[in-house]
């Protein structure tokens, strides 16, 4: 197999070793139903309350404030629809922004349908919400604030603290979609005023399929799956036993060494971005230049389009990505970078490359040169661009 | 996602370039995924024959590689031959596309048709079976929708 | 570690080896996002192309009618909630069992509160659905009927044929919870007239947290989770891919073993029953004396309590269960035997016995013999007991 | 899911059986879970001390450990001091139950106060904080509901 350059780290990761290692004795050995009443499960009920333990101090909550899930969709999916059910006494209007991920943005849509208004805050170049357009949204009837914690695409960090205190001045419910951001920023839910956040364990090396809601202690908030009591009877289904303890294990590797990955990161990352706006002409960096997470670039090359840039990458053995992953169905420019404001033809023309704890100077040198070799023969082809 | 065939043409594009004073220029786009598709054409006057054919693509690996396989196709055509040309001719060239991206090869169709108008209208001949180019390509979406 | 007989097969199953083994490149080696174009994420896609192909043919169905899940309760979940929605202006009246699973039941009374409704048919004392009960329930405005294929607490399996040829005389849409049934009975969809069919991969030696709806080609099902344009647009959320290559594992090794495992077990079930039934005074079979789910034998022993009796056998290491797992949240008696018609206090002293594919004569017989000395020493300590 | 101790008083249970000609009988039942707990004691007339208690529970671990640990707890004691034997002070000598089990507790301390109540109308005397035994037991649900 021919080597491959992973630098698609926000699409996905891998799975580390010692991650699979932990979860492996849950297929086969301790199999158990973690509702079972016998001995035989006590391991599986010791494991997730070993998880739910580890994610409870990781963001300054408490155990029975974690709610597994399926991963980050149904995290978002939960949010929003059961607060939307929870507060429509009090109200119907929800604010959230231009550049959420799909999970919030389209379910924000099916709101709509069912008769909620939905305000969708605007962003400024950087990608960055504006606080007071936040402030002029707010409503008497405004029951829920949705703002993710970063960006997927362009990594912009938002002003969660901010939004946070804007909510808590109202009295407004604030979810926070973190699932780039947790394990990779420090989080305080108490500090930051959040009521609930998403996250989703495959994005910080953990396995795909499983995630968890942050929903803060007395919120009213129903189960958005029904059937057994599993989850204190707010989340039916049997639980991935396995999955929860990767997760767990994940977000315990993560936590102990994300300062350290972060500064390595950011690193590689400005070493990258530097090479590229100095040595590729037409290019531009998407996203804030400082405020965003560390492992994230994202350069738009003009006259180029996306999907054959990821494909002349691919063979050279570089995985990146044009939008998210998760959209790569749809033809549509980023909803993301239209935000920002790019042009249809710029927005078409944007990689997006994150990286990884894997991730070496040789790998970054390497992408550069690829890059400089393949923009350059595309735009050669390009009809909108004259030399 | 692609076929191999479709893979070649497109680490391997036939005919990339322009043609200087070419007998006719087709520049159609794609308002949806944004992509822009321009065509040369090198005619003889008297036989009709496409005796060269150039592209240039802005656009998806698809949109590459059915550009390079219709220049390919039409090369050496008489203009009437090169109208049979269609996309559903060049997909099965490139071994098929997949669904949502049939409407490169419509782009590819509609930029040599495109050149082609251009050839008769500085010439002032009718082609048979030609139409004037639309601005924008774009076929019923082949998704279902839920 | 102590010998365990697990005889708790309905409640989950042990992982088979060969599906761990299956599932384990897909965390550490071909972790691509299986929506992103590079080729290294071409196994992922494969892979999950392959699970769809043989769950496709182990129904009779085509591939783009399978929808993978988190497991059985998002399946019943999704199917009640979106066919609801989706055939609301025809009509709001569906019409479902006093024996569902609670991921039936409780979607049932939370559709309640949107304003269907729900009608429970009964059962009779075996635990099958009247099929002339569900003929007079049907109305102008039924949009759906949804009956499980094979009941989790009693065995009993349910006249589906007739059941989906009364659906589809109607025009009605048929969905069945067959989260016991797959992979240990063979169905077929079109014979069956099923339109929307629900499984979970940890029932037959799958992992946990992974599963799949059947929803036949044409119905207007919505999203039920919104977000990404995975699973035809249908089911969003990053896949669970190694969970998914895992399903399509247990599902071949089952299929392939199915009709010597179902003799096997049928033998083994045979002998535990007729031993207990001879053996033991004052006890009662419940669910069908023959149209029952080759694994399970469900017994109310009177004057005794189903925990007492489920702690006790814990101590001489088998695992059983009374009701089902995911209600021992509870204390109210199962509504599965409620339904069947058992009063009260004999409900309570239920217990269920499901076999697995490493069960052995001996365990069998170890089971009873212990089964003998506990039942009689409960009843030594009831109030209710005079001998 | 128990502690040790519930363990220890569930497989070895303390006091099991009946007393003939018992002093006084309460039986005690919890219509929600269905269980049913029944106390015998066997008092001094003239002391009022509790000389013997036996019990016979149909019912969960919890009932069955809390009968055995509340029969221990009352053995030895009067009547007065027996009062003192709350279903907390049970629950804090088995180190503890899971909340949706604190209502097992409950029914030892009734069954008690039942028999308790038995023996003062055969004896015509009354007992300081005694309550006629309700027939059913059951506190308020400590789960969240949502
Ligand atoms: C910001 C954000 N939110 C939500 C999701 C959805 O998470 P998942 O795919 O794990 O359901 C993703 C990633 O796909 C994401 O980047
Ligand atoms: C009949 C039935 N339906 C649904 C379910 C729910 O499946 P899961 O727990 O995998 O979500 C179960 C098992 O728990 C079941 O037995
Ligand atoms: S996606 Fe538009 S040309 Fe291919
Ligand atoms: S559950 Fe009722 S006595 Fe314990």
């Amino acid at each position: 197999m021919k080597k491959v350059i992973y630098l698609d780290n926000a699409a996905t990761t891998r799975v580390r070793p010692e991650v699979v290692e932990a979860m492996l004795p849950y297929f086969t050995e301790h199999y158990g139903n973690p509702s079972s009443v016998y001995d035989f499960s006590t391991p599986c009920k010791k494991a997730m309350a070993h998880t739910r333990e580890v994610i409870a101090g990781s963001l300054g909550a408490s155990e029975n404030e974690i709610y597994f899930t399926n991963g980050g969709t149904e995290a978002d999916n939960w949010a929003l629809k059961a607060a939307a059910e929870a507060y429509a006494s009090k109200g119907k209007h929800i604010i959230t922004t231009q550049i959420e991920h799909h999970a919030v943005l389209h379910t924000g849509q099916y709101l709509e349908k069912l008769g909620y208004e939905v305000t969708y805050l605007p962003v400024d170049e950087n990608g960055v919400v504006s606080v007071d357009a936040l402030k002029k949204a707010v409503r008497p009837d405004t029951i829920l604030i949705s703002v993710m914690f970063a960006n997927n695409e362009i990594g912009t960090i938002e002003p969660i603290r901010e939004i946070g205190e804007v909510a808590k001045e109202h009295g407004i419910l604030f979810h926070t979609d973190a699932v780039q951001a947790y394990c990779h920023e420090p989080i305080n839910v108490d500090e930051l005023h959040i009521d609930m956040l998403s996250a989703s364990a495959h994005k910080f090396n953990g396995p795909k399929g499983v995630g968890f809601l942050y929903i803060r202690k007395g919120l009213k908030l129903r189960s958005f799956i029904h059937g057994g009591a599993q989850e204190r009877k707010r989340r039916a289904g049997t639980e991935n036993v396995p999955g929860i303890v990767g997760l767990g294990k994940a977000v315990e590797l993560s936590l102990a060494s994300m300062e350290e990955n972060k500064k390595k990161e950011t690193e590689l990352r400005d070493h990258l971005i530097h090479r590229v706006m100095t040595e590729i002409p037409y290019v531009r960096l998407n996203g804030h230049p400082s405020q965003r997470l560390s492992n994230n670039a994202n350069f738009s090359f003009q006259f180029i389009e996306g999907e054959s840039l990821l494909i002349m990458l691919d063979m050279a053995g570089i995985c990146g990505s044009s939008g998210s992953a998760c959209t790569s169905g749809s033809l549509d420019p980023s909803h993301v970078l239209l935000a920002i404001g790019l042009p249809h033809e710029i927005a078409h023309g944007s990689l997006r490359l994150t990286l990884g704890e894997e991730t070496t100077m040789e790998d970054i040198d390497y992408t550069v040169d690829q890059l400089k070799r393949i923009v350059e023969r595309l735009r050669s082809m390009s009809p909108l661009y004259e030399d | 996602m692609y076929s191999d065939k479709v893979m070649d043409h497109f680490e391997h594009p036939r005919n990339v370039g322009e043609i200087e004073n070419a007998s006719g220029v087709g520049t159609v786009g794609n308002a949806k995924c944004g992509d822009i598709m321009r065509i040369y054409l090198d005619i003889d006057d008297a036989t009709h024959m496409i005796r060269d054919c150039k592209f240039k693509t802005f656009g998806c690996g698809a949109a590459v590689a059915t550009s390079s396989m219709a220049t390919e196709m039409v090369k050496g055509k008489t203009i009437e031959e090169a109208m049979q040309v269609t996309n559903k001719a060049v997909m099965e060239a490139l071994d098929g596309l997949p669904p949502v991206k049939v409407h490169c090869s419509l782009l590819a169709e509609e930029a040599i048709h495109a050149a082609l108008w251009d050839y008769a209208e500085k010439h002032d001949i009718k082609i048979q079976g030609l139409e004037k180019p639309k601005s924008d390509i774009s076929e019923h979406d082949e998704d279902e929708e839920y």
